[in-house]
Order: structure tokens, then C-alpha cells, then sequence
């Protein structure tokens, strides 16, 4: 069908997807954008950024360059950074949303034009997860806990810290680990060190992490290390397919889903909404919970789809 | 004539050489670490479920620093090989799923690196394009293919899950894990081939001299196509390796593979210059940087000073190597300083 | 593919016709015409760049040449098939003037490389190279006392002792043209007199050989042929017998001030 | 005797040597490129805004570019500048913010970088380890200090907006952004370093063969530790650029830049080997690689293709640089396909 | 530090007291003891992989000796300062054996590499020295047509004309000692003689030399006394005068028969 009839025809966008095609993170909200897209009209230009808030801001430098109807930023690099970019782009009727992380001063300066919020609020997420497996796992004052965290990159590891802390403030002995450049790239290279870990501290209880392919080899560092399903409490993030399988079989306990596909899917509406309509900017918390084995389930022919 | 001239120490025959283990410094170094990590961290060091993962997550990396040691020995570079594993395990995966037939989908795996390694090959030995910079463009391309292909999607392989093939490649035989004995014998086949095939003699007279090769009649196009089609091969078969015993493919896997591969090449002794390499001295370097980070971890040290640590242990052992390997230098570098003072 | 079987009989076994080679703008050679009989012994003499080392490197495979023919025992050489190995397979054996030895690696891998003792699986008889090897340092070359054996690596010998390697390989290695560029360079004495000897010994089997050298007494004494060099093309063939040496070396002399002249 | 032979050509002075432009292929490669874009993206690529945006983008990248030339002239290698970023930045970023003293902070920046630098340059030109394998040590170790210095934290300098150091560094001189004018001027620099005084020459002979270059009387310790040293120098500055760039310092910042540096470095035509580089290649190498991405996205490739396409047209740059470069080459090339078939 | 003041009198340019070399097991030198005379042409002649190469280097400052002492224009020197740069610096030039020339480099960057003419912030007259050895190419050593000039890489030379820019090097700096490691190797007739006329002129102008030649005719009719090294140590100190070329010749064939025989 011709796109002309569409709501979004002829309007183009550029959209700041966060890490690199196809990683677990990245590619539902991918697939969300595409398919809004698709279904409005709207002409969509992909940037990867692998994570790098300065790659995030070089990226939006080139996108305002192209003179798009709108942008999609990350909130990863802060408002800082971004201030004087989103004022010029503002500036040039350019839509400018925001996802994954909040820019609240920019969405308050903004929201008028059309400036949104369509993600988590990591430090939240981090304490929803702890909270989920306090309760799942029972776990006490003193339980000795670690997390696996992207401590070291600024404002993605919000969610680790948040985590940490909701564990902490339970009382448990928490430890922190933080997670390589070479680990963060290639997740497998975690288990012999979670493995460590783990022999290290045999009392361990519990292992959080916020980093998606990290959750999804935690089942495979427990088995190595000899622990059973359901004897370690574990909280993650996402549903990569192995993180799937370690929630039905029990090793993982309880995964923050972020709804990446909403994330997606929502600031190609709201730019089409603000570009024809004028309407405001919406600010949308997409990882209200925790899944667990059973929730997962039923969700799974989405899931393999990559709509989660 | 006196002949007291004649008295002076000549050996026939350099003894040394002969009882020279090869890679020996390395093999110390190691054993230094073990102890080191045995020491600091005994609960976990003396306890065999660290050794049993080390022996699952080593091999792939290692049989990418077996196959980098010919390349290196023939004073080439391959960048591309995180590449491989992404395209070679998509492979593997999409055959094993689509037609259930795995070890067609191995042979897809190991089809398809070498198929990059012979693009490589002819990039690099028919138009003369420097390995190093057209391995990163040829790298790009095959993981943007990788991706495409892929659709950028995970896969789980949980069907194989007591199969032949799971059971073979990534099973355990007396209790080790069998990607150990697939490693082992890599490393043996790579070290016949470096040290007694012909084909390894032409890669080293090629990485010593690439004139004084063609000289001698060695024919440096085709050998160097070889070359880096075996080193595309090998990564097919590690991709193979690391999709199995994930059970799950997912496009970013072997990213991380980048630097540890080569790092592990370099530390066991093999010169960047080319024309020698040491297969044992890849061995031992790939096993202390697979397990340099959990080792350290083990020994209780938290939080952001890991990698500090990391980057200290992997200087000290850079430094024993060097000195254990070439006990003149250090004493030159003392009489150095010492006459400085 | 030439019928260049080397148990046939042949007038010559190697004739150039024509032969050019440039590199880039600079013509090495121009339109070389040379035969070289079964059982002569050509030396070939000229000036410092005068295109002798391009011309055996033309003739055993190491460059393809601009234009021109080759013609190995009376046969037509296919320039797409003719290399290093070819050559060495037509039973033609060379020591290079340029470094030919693998500096890093051992001398029982740089005696055979190329030709390797293997089993059929291409695998090397590593004792058998070695114990060849050490043999051919103590017999035929005589190296004693400062502990070169077939393990000792390239980097470790002195000039001389290099020049005595690849002259070794090529004395190893039967042939029925040995072609030798600048051989006694940097050799003491009792070595260079080997080489003259091994020349000699050339000539007697029944070889033939292209003695390259600087030193006109050497090349004088041993060729049955001078073939003069001149910045690329040949500019005399001349019989020692016909002209002594004293002549010979006022004949240089003098056409090189005729360059001069005509260059002035 | 006939001079005839004497009439053939023997050019006094080699004239192509002297009407070659340096650089030129890869010139001719970058306006190709171009080319391209305002083909595919006149709407991107015909209005001052994204070269703008290169021009802000690319400097920080062009002079660690610059810096590692001199490193591969000299036969040696730097993997330790993306850590000098992350340390570097975060001493900048900590200095402005403690004392209020940005100048300060450039100084302190820079006197970081040359710290790595001298110690990665005394572990090899003293010690003796070959650069690859240190350089990967010390960036571990130096990556990991920045971690624990920094918390792991990122700092805005907002303060900084419209001060002194801001507007020289960081803004505009008659609209083009002041980067681009600093990365200008380190080329400059770095050109007549490396072509036109005695110390660039040192790292051309030392690159060619360390033991002429002793042999002729450089002291290859002090002239390799004071390249190192240059090197970090360079490190921190682009450091400072890249902070006040986007007036906040990140933790991870520099990590993306290892492969496209010395992308830049070989695109350019310095030969890995050592004993020749050219900065004008080097220059213009950096201009390639920092604009393929946006180029391509701008060309409006979608999504996953943007990977295939990046790498296809790298390839392709090479293969036309050498082409450009050494036409003989192909010559031979066809000739030779061409005899086979 | 010595007072090595080039212009004070002095009795010997260099005099080596015991000097020893070892390259790990390898004794290349043992206590050689040697002076050299202000105005002395000492020919240093041996087999190859006596050691001759060796103890220039050690002179030179490239190889730091195992032990012994060094006196240069009879001040003792002092190991941690002696470098190459340092011989230089002292006068002393070298053209040595092996490659010393930057194969990648143009010519007029290895005629002045270490000792470049610059202005006071270490940049260098390019064109000044491009001149000045473009001079050097066309007066001293005759290049002529082959397109050699001052932009040409060393690596498309020849043999013999690497040798003639490492001469020509030496030949330009001004130096009091002069040393010369088999010179004349792959040298063409011409070129040979220019050499042999250029250490006859070091002699006539009052400065010393030590020659390495294997060619016994070229070192005994210019050397004012004969060193021979065997297996690193001096055997034999010869006047020229003393001992006629054919003597000297089967002198040492003879030496090298003792060794076999003791060897055995
Ligand atoms: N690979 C090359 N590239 C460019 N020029 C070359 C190359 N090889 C040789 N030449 C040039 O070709 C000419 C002939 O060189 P060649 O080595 O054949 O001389 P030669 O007669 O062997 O000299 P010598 O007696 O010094 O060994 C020289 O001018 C040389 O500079
Ligand atoms: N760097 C080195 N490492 C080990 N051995 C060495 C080294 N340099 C020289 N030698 C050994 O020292 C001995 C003397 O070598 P040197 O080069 O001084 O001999 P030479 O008299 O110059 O011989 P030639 O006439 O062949 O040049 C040789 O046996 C050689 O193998
Ligand atoms: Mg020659
Ligand atoms: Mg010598």
C-alpha cells in the first residue's frame, strides 16, 4: 500500500537504539520501532552507539545534521551533554524524545514540543528487582549477596546500584563486582568468575545483575559451581532466550523486564502524534515488575518474536 | 703455534639449545600463577569446579590463539576472527534448528570460516592488502552479514541437549570436560604442523622473509591463502564450540574474544615479527588469560580494583616471562642502572 | 607445457632471447641474448648495477621479465608456470648474491626449504635433515670449533659463514646448472678456494654453470666465456684464452670511461 | 664500443618521486567518498551541518591518529591510548571541579598521559617487552586506576560553558569549530616531527631496523621512551578535547576509539612493518573512518545493513587506495588471473 | 670522564688493554691486546668467525665488551659512556660489515643519520643535505645514469652500491680513525681501486686505519702491519715488509691446518 494514506507519511526519524544490532538489549526495541514504523508510515534511520555516551552524543550531532522530523536520544550521557544539541534542535522544529534513561530537565523544558520518556527508571528498576527477590527468596539480614554490575559506566549502572542498594537496605552483606569491558562484550567470559566468586563465598544466598547476557549465563555458572536450581536466589534483567531457559528451570529467580519492545515502539508514536497533532510529551515507565518462571511462559511465542 | 687457543670453550653442540623445553618460561609462569591463586584464594584453588570451567570456557579462545600463532608466525595479522564466531555459530545454529542436523550445521560452521579465511587470503595474498587493516574491514562486513542474517536474533539449542554431538564436543570424558581434549588436540596438530609439516616450515621462512621465501622457491600466495583459510576454519570450529556449550547463539558472542586471543598469543612468547612462534607458549598463555580475571576475583578482591589488579599480575607476568626467558637482559639492565647511580 | 625433461639431450641448457626487465622507469635489462652451452662455464662480469644479479633472477624464477623468451634445454619456458620451484625442479641450482637464508630459522630447515625430506603426508624427517645437515657443516664446509651445528640459527653467523651456508646448499643439491652470484664474497682465504674448487669440479662433471664475480683473476682462470654486462645490455663475449687478463682489465676500465665520456 | 646503450632511459632524478604528492591516494580515496555521500545523501551531505559535526567529532580520534603514526614509524604499537583517555579525562574533569582550575586540569591531563607513556616506554625500550603485549598490561592497569579514581562516576563541567578554555579549545573560530583547528595543528606538528627533524628520523631508522639505527649511533632506549612519551602526552590532550567536547567526562569514553585509531593509522597507508608513515595519509585516514558510519546512516541503509555496507566500503577504500597507489599491482594481478585462465 | 680532547698529542689513536667478548657461551674475543699508532694502517685479517668483525665493534662502541680496557688517544674510557655516538664524536668512522644503512630510508637521510647538519631546534636542512650527498653521489663515488640520486631508497641498490654509500658516508666525515670492514666486497674493478686509493689517502694525510680485507694481495700492500685474529685472539703480528704475499698466504693455510690437526 502506498504509505501516503499512513499517519506518518513522509516524516523520517532518527532513532539512538543504545548497543549494537542484534545485542539481547538492543533488538526488541528495535523490532518495536520498526513495527511502529511500519504501521505509521514514518521513514525510521538506526543508530548504535555500543553503549558509549559519547558515541550517543557524536550520533545525535550527525542526526541533527540530516534535519530529521524527529530524534530519539538516550539519556545515558546526562542533560548536560545534550542541553545545548536539544535547544538547537528544538530550535529547528526538530521532535526530540528521550528513552531508556530520563532527561527530567529537558523533558521539562520541552514537554511542550513534544520531548517524552518511554523507558525504566533505572535506580527504581534496580530496587523493583531487589524487592522481588527479597520476597521470592526469603532472604534475611546478613545473607551474604553479590552483585555483578556495570559500575563503571556512568549512568547505565544505575540499575546495578539500585539493586545493590535495595539488597543492602534488607540488611544483607552485599558484595560488588563489576563487569569488564571483555565480559560486558562477551558474557561467557562471566561464568568462571562468577564461578569464583561463588567458591569463594560459599555462603553466598543471592546474585543480582542489570546486565542482560550476564543474567542469562548466571544458570550456567551455578551449575558449574555445583548449586541447584532455587538454592541461590537470583535477580536479573531481560529475557534473552538462555535467561528464558534458566527461569523455567528454576536457577533464575526473578528478571526485571523492561518491555524493550515499548521502547521501541512508543517514541516513533509519539513523534508521529506530536509531528501531525501537536500532542505533549508522554512519559511512560515500561518495567513496572519482575517476571518470574511461569509468567514467562505464557509469554514465550512473543518473546521468540522479540516482542518483550 | 701454541694451541691453548684451541682450549677455549667451543661446545660441539649448544647444549642448551637441546635441553631447552619449549615454552618453558611460560610453563613457569603459570605454574607461579596457579601457586600465586593457590595461596591467596585456597578454598577455591584447591577445589576442582574452578579448574572445570576454566577447561569449558578455555578452549574456544585457545583454538583461536593456536590458529593466531601460524598466522603470526607468518608475519601476518587476522582481526576478523570475532567475525567468525558470529557468522560461523549463526551457521551452526540456523542449520541445526532448520534442518535438525548439527553436525551438517558444524560443517556449515567450519565451511563458513573458512570461506572469510579464503577472502582474507586473497585479499591479503593476491592483491597485497596489509592483514591488519583489511581484516578489520572484511571483519565489519561478515558480522554485519552475521547480523542481517540473523535478524539479530538470539538462539536457544537446548534441542541438542544430550545429543551425539553435545555429547561429543562438549560432554565430559572422566569427569573433564571434552571442548578440553578438542583444545588439547588442536594444540598437538598445530604444533605437529608449525614444527614438522612443510606447510609450518613455508610460514615461518614466510614470516622471516618474505623475499628470502619466494627465493627459495616457496610459493607465498598460495601458502598464505592456505593459511588464512585454516585460521577461518578454526574459528568455525570454536564458534562451534562456544554456541554448544551455551546451548544458545546470540550475534554479539566472540566480540570479547578480540584482545584475550591475540594477548594470549603474545605472552606466550610469540614475536609479532614473525618467523617463530611457539604452539606451547599459546598454550599456556591462552590458560593464564582465561583465567587471570576469575583467579583474582577468587582471591577476594572486589569492587573496581580487579582490573587494577589484572593489569598489575599481567605486567609481573610479563616481566618474569622476560626474565626467566632471557636471564642476560635483566642483568644488563642492572649493570645499566647500576652504573647510572 | 614444455617437454623439458632433463634426460634429454639438448645443445643448450638455458638460452635467453630477447629478455627485457623494468622496474618501474628503470630498464634493468635490454634485449638479452644469451645461450650457455651443456658444459660451459660462463662468467658474467660488468659493473656495479649493471643488471647481472636481475639476469640470473630473470633466468631461475625469481622475476617474470617485461618481454622476451626463455628456452631451457632447447625448450620454450611458459613464463605463467616458470618459477622458483620450476627452476629448481630443472635440476638449477643458484646462490643468490642478496640474503637467501632464513635468518631466524635453524640451518637444517634453510638446507632443504623448498625441497624438504617429508614423509608422504608432507611431514619432515626432521633427524634425517639434521644428521644431513651436520654433515654437510663438517665435511664440506669445514665449519669447526665455534659451535655452528645444524641447530644454530642464521642470525648467530658471521658473513663469511652465511656466504658458506648457501654456497653448501647449492654444492648439495646436484644440478646441471649452478649458477653462482658473487659466491666468495666475504670468504677468508682457504674458503674462497673451495668455491674455485667446487667451480672446477662443476666443469669436470659435465655442468654447466654462470659464475658471477667482481674479481677478474677468479672469473678469468675458470670460464670457458666472459659475457660483459653494460647498465643492461651484454656489450662483449669474450674467451679468456683470447685476451689476458691485463687486457681484460684495461678493456673494463676503458669502457667505463667511455660511459663517462659519452655520459659527460 | 656502439653507445647506443647509453640512449636508454636513465631519468637523472626519479621525477615521479618529486611530483608525488604525499598522501595523494588516500586523498583521491577521501574525495571519492565523498563523492559518494553527496550522490547518495545530497539532502546530508550538501549543507554545512554534518561537517560541522565531523569536524567536533573527529579531532580527538584524528590526534591519537597522529600520535600512533609516529609509534608504527618507529615499528612499535600503543594499545594502552584508550585508557589515557579514560584517566586523563577524569583528571581534567576532577582538577576543574576540585580547584576550579581547568588550565590546571589540561596540565594535569596532559603530565598523566606522559606518566603511562613513560612507564609503558621504559617496560620496553629497558626491559624489553615488545610493545603489543605491555601496552595491553598497562591499559588494563591504567583503565582500572581511572575506574577507582573516578568511582566509576560521570562529572558534567557545565561550569565550564563559556570560559576561556572552553571557547579556545572548544569553540568556533569564523564558524568552523576550534577542535578542528587543534587537530590541524598537531598534524602540522606531528608532520614536521616526523619529516623534518632529527628525532623523527631516529624513529624512521629505528623502525627500519634497530640495529642500524644503533649502529649509526641513536640511542634507541631514550628516542623509544620519549616516543612513548609523546604518544601519552598526545593521549591526554585529545582527552581534554573529547571532555570538553561534550563538557562531561564519562567513564567509558575512549573504549570505542582502539580499532578506528589505528584503522586510521593503516587506512592511511603507514606500513605496520615499521620505517615509513605518512601524517598527510594518516590525516586523511581519520577523516574516512570517523565519517563512514554517519555517511552510510545518512545514505539511509537500514538498520542491520549499516554494518554490511560500513565494511563492504572500507574494503573497497583499501583496495582503491592500492589500486591508486601502486597501479603496477593490478597489472600484475589481471596479468596473472588472466594467464591462469 | 678522560680527557679525549681530539686535538691534544697523543701516542696510539686507540689501544685495547685485555679485551674480552663473550655472546653467551661464545668467546668471540679473548684479551686481545692491540695499539694503534697515530698514522697506522693495521691490516686485521683471520677466518671468518675469528672475531675481526667483533673487536671493531667493540671499538666502536656497538658491543660492550665482557671485560678489558679501552684507551682512545691514551685516556682510558669509561664503558657506561661509550656509544657509538660517542666514537663519533671522537673521530672515529665506520663502515661495517653488515648492513648499516636504512633499506626504507633515502639516501640523504643514511648519508647523515646521527650526525644530522640541523638548525638549533633539531630540524633539519633537508636541503642542505640533500645537496651535499647528491655531491657525494656524483664526485666521490661516480653514480652516474642508473637514476640513483639523493630520493632513492637504499633498498633498490645493488650489492656493490650499498657498499659505495657506506664508503662514502665514512669518506665525508672527516675522522682521525678510520675503520673499514671488508670494504671491497662486491665492488666492482673500479670501485675496488677507489677504495684502495682512499686508505692510501687516510695514510697520507696523517690519520690511522684498521682494514678488514680477506683479499690478502689488497691488505698487504697497503697496511703498515698485519694483525691476525684466530678464533679470537691475535696470533701473529706481521710487517708487511717482512713477509712476501705468497709466504704470508701459505702462512695461513698453514695456520688453519694446525687448528684442523689439533681440532682432531
Ligand atoms: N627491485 C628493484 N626495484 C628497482 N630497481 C631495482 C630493483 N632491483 C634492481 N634494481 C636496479 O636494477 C639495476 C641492476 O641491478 P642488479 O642488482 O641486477 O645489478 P648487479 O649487476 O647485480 O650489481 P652488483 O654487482 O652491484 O651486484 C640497478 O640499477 C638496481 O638499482
Ligand atoms: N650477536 C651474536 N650472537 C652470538 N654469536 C655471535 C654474535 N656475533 C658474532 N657471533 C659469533 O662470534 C664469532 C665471531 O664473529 P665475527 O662476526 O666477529 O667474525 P669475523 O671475524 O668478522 O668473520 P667474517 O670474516 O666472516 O666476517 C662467530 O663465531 C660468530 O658466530
Ligand atoms: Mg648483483
Ligand atoms: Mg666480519
Amino acid at each position: 500500500a502506498p504509505s501516503s494514506d499512513k499517519l506518518g507519511a513522509g516524516l523520517t526519524m532518527y532513532f539512538q537504539m543504545g548497543g549494537s544490532p542484534g545485542d539481547g538489549s538492543t533488538l526488541p526495541r528495535e523490532i518495536g520501532a520498526k513495527d511502529a514504523a511500519k504501521a505509521l508510515g514514518i521513514k525510521l534511520i538506526e543508530q548504535y552507539s555500543n553503549w558509549q555516551p559519547e558515541t550517543m552524543v557524536t550520533q545525535f550531532r550527525q542526526a541533527l545534521a540530516a534535519k530529521p522530523d524527529c530524534i530519539e536520544i538516550m539519556g545515558h550521557p546526562g542533560n548536560k551533554p545534550f542541553m545545548p544539541l536539544v535547544a538547537e534542535a528544538e530550535k529547528q522544529g526538530i521532535v526530540v524524545t528521550a528513552g531508556n534513561v530520563p532527561l527530567p530537565k529537558l523533558e521539562d523544558l520541552y514537554r511542550a514540543n513534544g520531548f517524552g520518556y518511554a523507558g525504566t527508571y533505572l535506580f527504581k528498576g534496580g530496587e523493583t528487582t531487589a524487592a522481588a527477590m527479597i520476597k521470592a527468596g526469603n532472604l534475611k539480614k546478613g545473607d551474604v549477596a553479590l552483585e555483578y554490575g556495570v559500575f563503571a559506566e556512568g549512568i547505565r549502572g544505575l540499575s546495578d546500584k539500585g539493586l545493590a542498594h535495595g539488597l543492602k537496605k534488607a540488611g544483607l552483606k552485599v558484595y560488588t563486582l563489576n563487569i569488564s569491558d571483555q565480559v560486558n562484550a562477551d558474557p561467557a567470559l562471566a561464568v568462571p568468575i562468577m564461578v569464583a566468586f561463588i567458591e569463594r563465598h560459599p555462603d553466598i544466598k543471592a546474585i543480582g545483575t542489570q546486565q542482560g547476557l550476564v543474567t542469562s549465563f548466571i544458570p550456567q555458572a551455578l551449575k558449574e559451581a555445583g548449586k541447584k536450581p532455587g538454592q541461590i536466589t537470583v535477580g536479573g534483567i531481560d529475557l534473552a532466550p538462555a535467561t528464558i531457559a534458566g527461569l523455567k528451570s528454576n536457577y533464575i529467580t526473578v528478571t526485571l523486564n523492561q518491555q524493550l519492545y515499548l521502547q521501541g515502539f512508543l517514541p516513533v508514536m509519539q513523534c508521529v502524534l506530536t509531528k501531525k497533532f501537536g500532542l505533549e510529551g508522554m512519559n511512560t515507565n515500561t518495567a513496572a515488575g519482575t517476571d518470574s518462571g511461569a509468567m514467562v511462559e505464557k509469554m514465550l511465542p512473543l518473546i521468540k518474536k522479540g516482542i518483550y | 703455534m701454541s694451541d691453548t687457543p684451541l682450549k677455549q670453550p667451543a661446545p660441539a653442540l649448544n647444549p642448551r639449545a637441546a635441553a631447552k623445553l619449549e615454552g618453558l618460561p611460560i610453563i613457569i609462569v603459570f605454574f607461579v600463577l596457579i601457586g600465586l591463586f593457590v595461596g591467596f584464594a585456597p578454598t577455591v584453588f584447591l577445589h576442582w569446579p574452578i579448574y572445570n570451567s576454566f577447561l569449558v570456557t578455555i578452549p574456544p579462545m585457545m583454538i583461536l590463539s593456536l590458529g593466531l600463532t601460524l598466522v603470526i608466525a607468518a608475519g601476518e595479522i587476522d582481526l576478523s576472527f570475532p567475525a567468525v564466531i558470529a557468522l560461523s555459530g549463526f551457521l551452526f545454529a540456523h542449520v541445526t534448528r532448520t534442518y535438525d542436523a548439527p553436525w551438517l550445521g558444524l560443517l556449515a560452521a567450519i565451511a563458513g570460516g573458512a570461506l572469510i579465511g579464503v577472502v582474507n587470503g586473497f585479499l591479503i595474498a593476491v592483491i597485497g592488502i596489509p592483514s591488519i587493516i583489511i581484516t578489520i574491514g572484511t571483519s565489519f562486513f561478515w558480522s554485519g552479514i552475521a547480523t542481517v542474517l540473523s535478524g539479530g536474533m538470539s538462539y536457544t539449542l537446548e534441542r541438542l541437549t544430550g545429543t551425539a554431538i553435545n555429547g561429543i564436543l562438549s560432554g565430559t570424558v572422566l569427569g573433564i570436560p571434552s571442548e578440553a581434549f578438542w583444545a588439547l588436540g588442536v594444540a598437538v596438530v598445530v604444533w605437529f604442523i608449525l614444527n614438522r609439516h612443510r606447510f609450518g616450515e613455508h610460514l615461518l621462512f614466510i614470516g622471516d622473509s618474505r623475499e628470502v621465501a619466494r627465493v627459495v622457491g616457496i610459493n607465498t600466495l598460495r601458502e598464505r591463502i592456505k593459511l588464512f583459510t585454516l585460521m577461518g576454519a578454526l574459528g568455525g570450529f570454536a564458534a562451534v564450540l562456544l554456541t554448544l556449550e551455551n546451548l544458545s547463539y546470540f550475534p554479539t558472542q566472540g566480540q570479547g574474544m578480540l584482545l584475550s586471543a591475540l594477548a594470549a598469543v603474545f605472552i606466550g612468547g610469540t614475536s609479532v615479527f614473525g618467523g617463530t612462534a611457539t604452539v606451547v607458549g599459546s598454550f599456556f598463555g591462552a590458560l593464564i588469560i582465561g583465567m587471570l580475571d576469575a583467579g583474582i576475583v577468587a582471591t577476594g578482591v572486589a569492587g573496581f580494583w580487579v582490573e587494577v589488579i589484572v593489569g598489575l599480575v599481567f605486567v609481573a607476568a610479563v616481566v618474569l616471562h622476560i626474565g626467566i626467558d632471557d636471564p642476560a637482559r635483566i642483568r644488563q639492565l642492572q649493570r645499566r642502572l647500576f652504573s647510572k647511580a | 607445457m614444455a617437454d623439458t625433461n632433463p634426460n634429454r639431450t639438448y645443445e643448450h641448457i638455458v638460452r635467453a632471447d630477447k629478455l627485457s626487465v623494468a622496474f618501474g622507469k628503470v630498464r634493468a635489462l635490454s634485449d638479452i641474448d644469451l645461450a650457455i652451452g651443456r658444459n660451459e662455464i660462463v662468467g658474467l662480469i660488468g659493473d656495479n648495477g649493471a643488471g647481472k644479479s636481475t639476469l640470473i633472477k630473470t633466468l631461475t624464477g625469481v622475476i617474470p621479465p617485461t618481454s622476451g623468451h626463455l628456452f631451457i634445454r632447447d625448450q620454450p619456458v611458459d613464463w605463467a608456470n616458470f618459477s622458483v620451484r620450476r627452476a629448481h625442479d630443472l635440476r638449477f641450482e643458484t646462490v643468490y648474491q642478496e640474503k637467501s637464508l632464513g635468518e631466524k630459522q635453524p640451518l637444517w630447515r634453510n638446507f632443504f626449504v623448498g625441497r624438504q625430506i617429508t614423509n608422504r603426508f608432507g611431514f619432515i624427517k626432521v633427524r634425517e635433515q639434521r644428521r644431513i645437515a651436520n654433515e654437510i657443516l663438517q665435511r664440506q664446509l669445514g665449519f669447526r670449533g665455534v659451535g655452528i651445528d645444524a641447530d644454530s640459527t642464521v642470525a648467530k653467523l658471521s658473513g663469511g659463514e652465511r656466504q658458506g651456508i648457501a654456497i653448501g646448499r647449492a654444492m648439495h643439491f646436484d644440478a646441471d646448472l649452478i649458477i653462482l652470484d658473487e659466491p666468495t664474497t666475504a670468504l677468508a682465504i682457504k674458503e674462497v678456494q673451495k668455491v674455485l674448487d667446487f667451480v672446477r669440479r662443476i666443469k669436470a662433471s659435465g655442468r654447466a654453470a654462470i659464475y658471477i664475480e667482481h674479481n677478474l683473476a677468479h672469473v678469468h682462470a675458470l670460464a670457458d666465456r666472459l659475457v660483459v654486462l653494460d647498465r643492461g645490455r651484454i656489450v662483449a663475449n669474450i674467451r679468456p684464452a683470447d685476451m689476458s687478463l691485463a687486457d681484460l682489465t684495461l678493456f673494463l676500465i676503458d669502457l667505463q670511461k667511455t660511459k663517462i665520456g659519452a655520459a659527460a
